[in-house]
This record gives structure tokens, C-alpha cells and sequence, in this order.
């Protein structure tokens, strides 16, 4: 972090850029709640409201040739990282204008064009794929550098384990992001890691890491800024940190009965990303609104959108399984 | 009789067996202050503490792994996997260890473990959240394999699984959490082994698991309409098979249809069929139908999922398909 | 015709693509200076140097997972799992993510991985290093699923699969590396879905796969001089599989026998018997017949391992089976 | 180590019996060597030929009602925990008198009653059975540890980690045991691990752990006596890094292409652990040809045995599938 603040600051223009997105994609997010507790959308839905700094400020600082994966909690991350709003949504309608021309769902939104390799339902599934196509980007002698998002539970599973353990042992331009929210589903830190401080997960690789507010999106960017820099210099794979919060159930519809009620009550006042880079611009009621407005209306025609889009012919469905 | 979902009624299981018995103790993921992602351990961690009702990190292999370390030392773990997708991660420890030890050992050890777990679709999980993996496991010597399909069968069998000395993998589907039926008023263990034949016909026999069934017999009705009287059986435990009453039924009714939700391709319908069309050959006057999910992962828009798997429709097609062919 | 081993035809394979082709790059355990557990790399370290003759640690499940990534680049690489009792260390990343990767997105990637492994017994290894596990796969949509059992086959069909853009899972049998057979001086790439009819015949039909070719075409001999004309097919591929070929065989000769290591239950052959006794219903005469091992882990005691795999003499035993029984 | 200087030194006439078990377990393996040469054991064998010292040296320190598991290199912890020769030669000949009684051979060696809970050919795949065990334990209110050995190698599976941190998150008494001999097969470390110093593994998980020369049996000894008080007082799990070598190949009859011929020459000079015991002993040339003679003889008498040994009808091979 010491190196960090030597760090220029952003320009001003692009925080605000910034804020519109995360605005974006909490609105996105509190309508992909509304949407589904109307029954209109199917399957198994996780929001990250209350991570959007981790998103942005993590997927702005990719060039567009990188490439990232996502974890089950992929929204955020899947239009930060440029997917229109109306493919995400249609996705989630399972419609074919959708990003996964709804083969995919929530729990597997892919963009491969602009380089989003696909969330994944399994905690850490994704994690060899990306030490995979950054064995790749190396043999390749490619400038580009692979990307995982992953939770503090996924920290815990062996595949994370023999990712990490891989990347570094054969120095390819690998990024790993740990959005420690402190929960898998239910279970707090306290019941599912050993430790307090995850960055010791990377000393037994000899990883170089850092730990960064993960509700500070102008950190996140840096951080993760010097975490490619690394990377794509050749130094090999990082392991950035990002301390954030989940101001929302694990799935929507999560009643939520193992979580101490005034402790989301607290973290919404003190720990939501948006406020935070708000009150760090300095904007004024009537910016903010302009903002929410705009971006409030994307989401709403991107639900027409979907609504409107087309339902795949049943026998779709035997489509793609192969090449 | 009281009525229980099948929720309540694995719960039940789970609990009676834990207030008899100090040795047996259940983890795996949120199925504490959650209660489970599908609830069915709600309520058990206040009755049992966190030492028996144990939450754990996302560690599909250890968790299993230390259920089988735990069953040597005579404990009878049960272990959750939260969806039988996650199986794949523990696959090492379910076919190498749990299934080998006692064999290898010369007969030194036993593994009384349960795992169990539970998938289906239905509700556009997608891909990776309701595959159908039971075949595997009747692959494996060593394995016992139980896919109940009502509250009483779940009941009866998972309490027999517990206090089998012999590692279980044991499939419940996501679907069925809902349903109910009546059950004795004391838990009976049902004997791993034995089919259960929900309804008896003349015309045909369907052999169905899981949700299967419960279409199985929608179809059934169906059938009768259409003057086809249809004998209904699932095995319930796929390992140990019970082969006796499959053929019996066959050799009454000279026809059968296999169905499962899982895709038909390598699924436990095929061992089926092999051995009906073995042992009861010359009493089958047409072609065993097989009935499964088509050749695809699961695909998420609602419109293709129904499409891919089977429904009571797909059983009456099938039921109609061999009836229609002449006998030889 | 040059003759080559089944060992030196696989390492033809992989170095032919690799010459032609910088994508193509191999990488598992001890592959490298030591030249494979099985010394099917040897050499190849000298030639393509440790980038492409990559050397990894023990890690299954991300060295399968890397083969993924790289693949969805574009890349096609050939992972070597040493064992395929380890393949259940990679199931995960196998099952729910190279199969079904291009699905989930709708078509948007593809998955040119090979992972090549290989199992059997005969050599008494115990319990851990001898399962034949190609059945699951079979059962997992998304898949491509290769047994090869002769030099020239290997040869053909592993090169076909490294081209190919799904991601294979490729059986090699290891009593089989050091046999021989003539081969085409220029590697001829196979086409995957194809059976081989390896001997023709009239009375019955027996449809084998890996070491169980061998003994097939011996028990063929052995039947022969017994007065009986049997039909050896090997399917090759099992997924997709060649139901034509099998199907109009066996309605050619009216009987079958099916044949493989695994262990009879869920095996393979079930499919084919399910199959079978559908499509040729008919035709068939008598009940088709499995030849598999028995239903046990593999035993270490030889005179024990060698009494649960199946022989030439079991495959002559179900053959007299068959065509002892009267027609119907 | 500190902590082991200030501990007494064993007792010489520990040492001598420490001796003689390591010349058995020597001239053992030597003769597995020397009848798999001669076409006499199927299968597949690895011997443990340099690392002679963690084998007696942790299995010393054992309490008669610990368990412990072992890999497929397990015919010294075998031996040193007690299975007679004579057993464990009839299981590597493949009869009923043999220790898995046929059924398991040299990769599955078991022994129950004397708290072996297998040798296990998978590797990493008998570390989470030892958490298991060690978790009955402490739910029991039992006064046991469980103890699993593995190999350099084997921290790079996943099951290693999983492992570890699920011990260390629940707090059992385990001893995780690593025999770091710099190969796994023909892969030096230098390729398959991406740090020099093994015990950074430890630290992921917030695991105590301690290095010690694994050719000095007496240190080994200590350390692990440490390591089981450690967890038998319920302080939780203990990783033991011993570092060792193997002065053989991976398996019998390998020809070790992969390694410098003058590194095993080097290391059969310096790092012989019997060499070094014997040094530390004094023991003279009589001395030693005496215990010589009498394990050598234990060694003739088990192959007798086994050879003696009763075959298994072949239609037991039935038994023991289900209890
Ligand atoms: C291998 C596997 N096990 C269990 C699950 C069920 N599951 C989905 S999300 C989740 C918690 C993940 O926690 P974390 O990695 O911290 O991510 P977060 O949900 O907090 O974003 C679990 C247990 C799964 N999807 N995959
Ligand atoms: C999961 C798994 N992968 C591969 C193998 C093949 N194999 C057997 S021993 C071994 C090397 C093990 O190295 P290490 O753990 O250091 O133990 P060592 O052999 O050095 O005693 C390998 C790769 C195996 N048995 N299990
Ligand atoms: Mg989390
Ligand atoms: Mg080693």
C-alpha cells in the first residue's frame, strides 16, 4: 500500500465516470432483486451490492486484450467490464439477445469478445482456467494478463490452492482477486478460515500480494493497476486483496437469520462504496440524481429490453453441446 | 399416521439418529444457523451444538475425507454435499478411500459414512448446480447407492444408511423437498436392497428414481385411461440392486420402460436394461424404453430446461412405444 | 508399413502434431527428463524442450483446468493424467467446466483439450492405479470419449483428437504399450465415431473395448476351431459412439457379447446392451452377454487380481453362453 | 529447534534400539530390491532407502494408541510402527498372512490394531482421513493423535491444503509429517514447488510448524514428541517438516535418467542417516556386524515366511468388498 499512495490520483473525471458505473450496477442489482421477487426471472440469483468498488475499480484497470473470470456473484463484474446492460439482463430472462444466449444464466455470464471468460457456479472453478490462458498469453510471448475474481470461502478449496501454487511455480501473467466479504453464504471468517489476515494465503506460494479497501474504488483501481503492472512485466502472478462488504443476502431472497441484524444496519451507514467516492467527489443532491437517473433509465429499458427478447426454441437446447 | 415432507422426513432421520446415538454427527456447508441451503437441517444446531451439527469451509474433498478418518474411528458421519455437482470435487476420496479401505485392509476396517447430497432441475439452476450423477457411483464396488424419492422412503432409508457399516452416497432431489406423505408414526429403516412397487399393473412396468417416479406415476394414470395397466417400481437403492423384483415385475408384464432424470446415455437406466433384457429375455415381447434427460448439459432459459429433461409426458410416450409393438 | 508399438505410436501422435503445430504442448508429471510414467514422452523433452514438454507438479485438478484455459485460447494442449484413478482428482474441472464451458456460453468458446490417461490391471498394483473409469465420462455431455487398443488406432485417434475442438478424454491401456502392429508410414488421423471391425464373423458379435480386444480376438480363435464365426468390433470412440456399425453387426449374427475391463455394473457395456437390445430387437436370439471384471476393487494378490479381470476365457465362456441358447 | 537443545538427549540405549530398527528397516528394503530383481514381488514398490530416520524417529515418538497414515513409500513407517517383518514381507508376496492379507500390497500396507491406517497410493489422499480421525478424537474427549505422512510433492494437491486448514480451522489433534526429500519422481523441487522453505506452507493456515534434519533420528524424535504434545494438549495441529533424501530411485528398478549421478553418490556419502547414527553411537565395526547379522536374519526369515505364506483362493477376492 506504501508504494500506492506515491501513486497519482485519478483525475477527477474519471472517479466520476467510475461513480456512474457503480451506480449502474447498484441499480441494476436492486431491480434484478425487484424483478425476481415478482417471479419474473428464473434460477439462482447472487447480487454484490455493497462491492461495486471491487468491480470497477478492478475491471477499469484491465487493458481490453486481458481477460477475466467471475465467480457466481457476476453481475457487478460482467457489466463493469463492459457487457451492455440489456445483454445482461436478457440473460437473466433467458432470452437469446442475452449474454449467454440463454444457455448460461446469472451463474454463467460470459462476454469472450470483451474478454470475459465466463462466471462460474462452482466456488474456485474458475481459477485453473485463468492460469491456463495465462499460460497461454507466456508461451505466446502475448502482452496480457489473465484475471480471477474469488470470495474469502473459495480461499479454502483446493483448487485455489493448486491455481496459486501453479501460477507462481511457472510465473505467468496471472491477477488473483479475493473479494473478502467475510461470509460464504452463512458462515462467517471465523467459521471457515483459520486465519485472520488472508494475505498469509499467498505466502505459501511466495506470491507477492497486497491488501486494499475493497470499498475504496480509487484504491482498488491502483492496486490492481500495480498488481498488472507486475504481471505483465513478467514478474509473475499477484494476489490483491480486496477488504469489502455484502450489504445484501447471499442469494436474493436470503432471509438472512444468521447475520446479526444491526450488523448490516451499520455497514450500510459506514461501508457502502458509493456513499464513500460520493462524499470523496463532493457531489452535490442534484449530481447524484442526474446520475441515478440516467442510469436508472438504462436499467429500465434494459428489462424491456429482455422482456421483449426472444425465448429460445426448446430444441435449442441441443445446440452447442458440441463444436 | 403423521404427515411429513421429505424435508422434515430426512431431517427426522437425521435427528433420531443423533438422539440415539452420540456417534453420529452431521457437516458440511451453511447447515447450521442456515439450517442448509435446501433448510433440511433447520432447527438441528440448536438442538445439537456446533460440535454435531458442524459448519464447515468449502472443502467438498476434506469434508468427505474427514468423514471417512472420523467412520474408521467408528463414528457414522453424515456429510453434505451441498449440491451433487460438488461431488465431482470429492470423487478422490468417495471412489479411492471411502470405497477401498475395508477392501484393501483385508477387512481390518469399516466406513460407515453417509454422504449426502441432492441435484435436479427444474427450477434453471443452469449447468452446473443439477446434474444427475448417481450412475457413477453403482460403478464403483465398495459404494452403496440410495436415491429415495418419497418422505417415507427418505425417511426409512437414510436412517438404514447411517447405521449401514458401509460407506452410502445417498441422493436426494431438489424437487421433492416439498412433497408429502404419510409415515409411521416411529421411524422404520427400511432394508437397503429392496425396490418398493408403488403400484401394481399388468401391462408394462416402469422402473423410475427420484423425481422420475412421481412422473412415472402421473403417466401411469394416464395410461389407465388408455386402457394400459401399468405396474410402477423404483429401486430405491441403486447398490445393492434389487434385480429379484425388477424381473419379476418384467416377467408379470412383458414390457418396460426405464426412467431417470438423468441423461440417458451411460445413466442407470442402461445397467437396467442390461440386465432385464439378460435376465428376462425371452419374457420381453418389445424393447426396453429408456427415458432420461437429452444428450446436453443443462441448458438455464426456462423453455430449453423443460425441454432437456423428462416429464410425465416423456414416460407415456415411452409406455405407448412399447405397447404398440407387437410381442415376438 | 512401418510397424510401431503402441507406446512409440502415441508419442507419433503428440510429436507429429507438435511439429506441425506450435498450439499443440503436452504437460503432466515426470513427463519430461524421465519421459512419462509409462515413457510415452520419451525424447520428446530433447525435441520440444520443457515450454512444450511441460513437467508440473502433482496437482490434477488445475493442471486439467490449465489445459482449459489455455484451450480457450486457442491453444491445444494434451494433459497427461498418469493414472486414471486420478481423473477423480479432476472431475470437477473436466465434468462441469471443459464439458460444458461452450454450452453455458452459448456457443461463444470452444475446448480443443485432450487429457490422456491410462489404467488397467495385470500388474498388480492394488486398489488405486488400475480402475477403468470411461464410463462416467461417457455419461457427461460435452465429452468425447476415445479407448484406443492398437498402435494404429492410437496413433490415428489421438492425433484426430488433439484437432478435434472439444475437449477428449482419452483412454490408452497399459498392458497395451508394448505391443505392435503395422501402421501407415504417414500418421493417418482417424475419424472419432467410427468402430473398427476387427474380425469379421457370422454367429455372434462381440463388441470390446482396450485390453478386452485382445482377448476377444483370441477367444474369436479359440471359437473357431469350435465351429463358431464371431464378429470383433471395437467402438473406438464411445462418445459419440458408433451405433451403426454395432447395430448392424449384431443384426447380421443375431448374438452379442460385450467386453471390457471395468467391472460389469455400469460399465460400459451396459450402454452397448442397452442400446443393442433396443435397435436389433428383433434380430436378436439371445440375450446379449457382459464380460467385465467382477465387482470388487482390484485386488493386490495376483492369483486374485488375475481371477476378477476378464480373459480370453471369459470372453470364450460368453460366447458359448450365447450361442447355446435356442433362438426365439 | 531452539526449544529441542534444551530438551534432554535420548537415552544411548534408545538410540541403539533406534539403530537396529533403522539397519532392519534398511536391510528390509535392500532385500525388497534384491527379490523384486529376481521376479519375486508383483506390483509396484517404492523403498524408502535415506529416509530411515523420519520413519523410526516419528513413530517412536507415538503413543501405542495414536494412529497415523502413510503413502506409497510405507514400508519403513510400517515397520517402525510395529508391523512384524514377517507380515509385511507376506503382504508384499501377496499372502493371507501379509498385513492387508493379501489384499492391499506395498502401496496399501495396513495394520490397525497398531494405529497404521493405511499407506495409501494417491497422493495427499490419506491427509484427510487423519483429520477425520483426529476429529473423532476430540469430539470423543479422547487422549490420541492422529499423524499423516506425505511428501514434498504432495504439499502441491489440493487435499494437502484443504487438509491442513480444515485441522487447523477446527483445531484437532493431527500432526501433519513431511518427508521433503527434494523429488517428487523424477521432478526436482526446483520444478514442481514455487518456495525453497516448505514450512511457508505452514503459515497459510496460521499452523505451527518446525524444520528439523531428517537424518538425525534423535532430532526427529524430539521434534515430533513436541509436535504430539503440541497437539495432545489441544493447541491445535502441527506441521513437522523433516527434510530428508531418498539415496535410491523413485521406485524399484527405476534408472533415474532424471538425476545427476554424482548427487546420489554425494548424498550416500554425507547423508546416510545410519552412517550418522552410527557415528553419533561410536558403535564399532563389531558392534554394528552384530546388529547386522541379527536383521539380516529377521529379514531371511520374513522372506521364508512369506514365500511359506498361503495364497488366496482366487474367489476371496469377493470378500471383504461390503462389511
Ligand atoms: C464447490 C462449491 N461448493 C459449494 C458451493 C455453494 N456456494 C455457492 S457460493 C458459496 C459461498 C462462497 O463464498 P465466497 O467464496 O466467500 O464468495 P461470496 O459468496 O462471499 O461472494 C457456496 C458455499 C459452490 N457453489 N461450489
Ligand atoms: C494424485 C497422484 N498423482 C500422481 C501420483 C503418482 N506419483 C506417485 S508418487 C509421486 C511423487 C510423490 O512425491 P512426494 O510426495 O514428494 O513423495 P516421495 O515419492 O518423494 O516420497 C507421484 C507423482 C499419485 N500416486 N497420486
Ligand atoms: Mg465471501
Ligand atoms: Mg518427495
Amino acid at each position: 500500500m506504501a508504494k500506492l499512495e506515491e501513486r497519482q490520483a485519478l483525475p477527477e473525471e474519471d472517479l466520476r465516470d467510475f461513480f456512474r458505473e457503480m451506480l449502474l450496477i447498484r441499480r441494476f442489482e436492486e431491480k434484478v432483486e425487484e424483478r425476481f421477487r415478482a417471479g419474473e426471472l428464473p434460477g439462482f440469483l447472487h447480487v454484490a451490492i455493497g462491492q461495486e468498488a471491487v468491480a470497477v475499480g478492478v475491471c477499469r484497470a484491465l487493458e481490453e486484450r486481458d481477460v477475466m473470470a467471475s465467480t457466481h456473484r457476476a453481475h457487478g463484474h460482467t457489466l463493469a467490464r463492459g457487457t451492455p446492460p440489456n445483454a445482461l439482463m436478457a440473460e437473466l430472462y433467458g432470452k437469446v439477445e442475452g449474454c449467454s444466449r440463454g444457455y448460461g444464466g446469472s451463474m454463467h455470464l460470459y462476454d469472450v469478445e470483451r474478454g470475459n471468460l465466463g462466471a462460474n457456479a462452482v466456488v474456485g472453478g474458475g481459477l485453473p482456467g485463468i492460469v491456463g490462458a495465462a499460460l497461454a498469453f507466456k508461451l505466446r510471448g502475448e502482452d496480457r494478463v489473465a484475471l480471477a475474481f474469488f470470495g474469502d470461502g473459495a480461499t479454502n478449496i483446493g483448487t485455489f490452492h493448486e491455481s496459486l501454487n501453479l501460477a507462481q511455480l511457472w510465473g505467468v501473467p496471472a491477477v488473483f482477486v479475493c473479494e473478502d466479504n467475510h461470509w460464504a453464504e452463512s458462515t462467517p471468517a471465523s467459521q471457515h478460515l483459520p486465519i485472520r489476515d488472508l494475505e498469509q494465503r499467498a505466502v505459501a506460494y511466495g506470491m507477492e500480494s497486497t491488501k486494499v479497501d475493497g470499498q475504496d474504488v480509487e484504491a482498488v483501481y491502483g492496486a490492481t493497476a500495480q498488481a498488472l503492472e507486475h504481471a505483465r512485466s513478467g514478474r509473475g502472478p499477484f494476489f490483491l486483496l480486496c477488504e469489502t462488504y455484502r450489504l445484501v443476502g447471499h442469494y436474493v431472497g436470503d432471509p438472512q437469520v444468521y447475520r446479526p441484524k444491526d450488523e448490516l444496519a451499520r455497514l450500510r451507514e459506514t461501508e457502502d462504496p458509493i456513499d464513500k467516492l460520493r462524499e470523496r467527489l463532493g457531489l452535490s443532491d442534484e449530481e447524484v440524481e442526474e446520475v441515478d437517473r440516467e442510469v436508472t433509465g438504462i436499467v429500465e429499458t434494459s428489462v424491456e429490453f429482455a422482456k421483449n427478447g426472444t425465448d429460445p426454441e426448446p430444441g435449442d437446447a441441443l445446440k452447442n453441446v458440441y463444436a | 399416521m403423521p404427515e411429513l415432507s421429505y424435508r422434515e422426513a430426512v431431517r427426522d432421520a437425521l435427528a433420531t439418529a443423533m438422539r440415539r446415538d452420540d456417534e453420529v454427527f452431521v457437516m458440511g456447508e451453511d447447515i447450521a444457523e442456515m439450517g442448509g441451503s435446501m433448510g433440511v437441517t433447520q432447527g438441528m444446531l440448536d438442538e445439537f451444538g456446533p460440535e454435531r451439527v458442524r459448519n464447515t469451509p468449502i472443502s467438498e474433498m476434506a469434508l468427505v475425507g474427514a468423514g471417512i478418518g472420523a467412520a474408521m474411528q467408528g463414528m457414522r458421519p453424515v456429510v453434505e454435499v451441498m449440491y451433487e455437482d460438488f461431488l465431482t470435487l470429492a470423487c478422490e476420496q468417495i471412489v479411492n478411500q471411502a470405497a477401498k479401505h475395508r477392501y484393501m485392509s483385508g477387512g481390518q476396517v469399516k466406513v460407515p459414512l453417509t454422504v449426502r447430497t441432492q441435484g435436479g432441475a427444474g427450477w434453471s439452476p443452469g449447468a452446473q448446480h443439477a446434474q444427475q450423477l448417481e450412475a457413477w457411483f453403482v460403478h464403483v464396488p465398495g459404494l452403496k447407492v440410495v436415491f429415495a424419492s418419497t418422505p417415507a422412503d427418505v425417511r426409512g432409508l437414510l436412517y438404514t444408511s447411517i447405521y449401514d457399516d458401509n460407506p452410502v452416497v445417498f441422493f436426494e432431489h431438489r424437487t421433492l423437498y416439498g412433497i408429502k406423505e404419510e409415515v409411521p408414526d416411529e421411524l422404520e429403516p427400511i432394508e437397503l436392497g429392496k425396490a418398493r412397487v408403488h403400484r401394481e399393473g399388468e401391462d408394462v412396468t416402469v422402473v423410475a428414481t427420484g423425481r422420475l417416479v412421481h412422473e412415472a406415476l402421473r403417466a401411469a394414470e394416464e395410461a389407465e385411461g388408455e386402457g394400459v395397466s401399468v405396474e410402477v417400481v423404483d429401486p430405491r437403492t441403486l447398490q445393492p440392486l434389487d434385480e429379484e423384483t425388477l424381473v419379476a415385475s418384467v416377467k408379470k408384464t412383458n414390457r418396460c420402460v426405464v426412467a431417470h432424470e438423468a441423461v440417458t446415455r451411460m445413466g442407470f437406466g442402461a445397467e437396467v436394461a442390461a440386465v432385464l433384457q439378460h435376465q428376462a429375455f425371452d419374457w420381453l415381447d418389445a424393447p426396453i424404453e429408456r427415458v432420461g434427460a437429452r444428450f446436453t448439459p443443462l441448458p438455464f432459459a426456462p423453455v430449453m430446461e423443460e425441454w432437456v429433461v423428462p416429464h410425465a409426458a416423456d414416460v407415456l410416450e415411452a409406455i405407448r412405444r412399447t405397447v404398440g409393438r407387437n410381442g415376438h
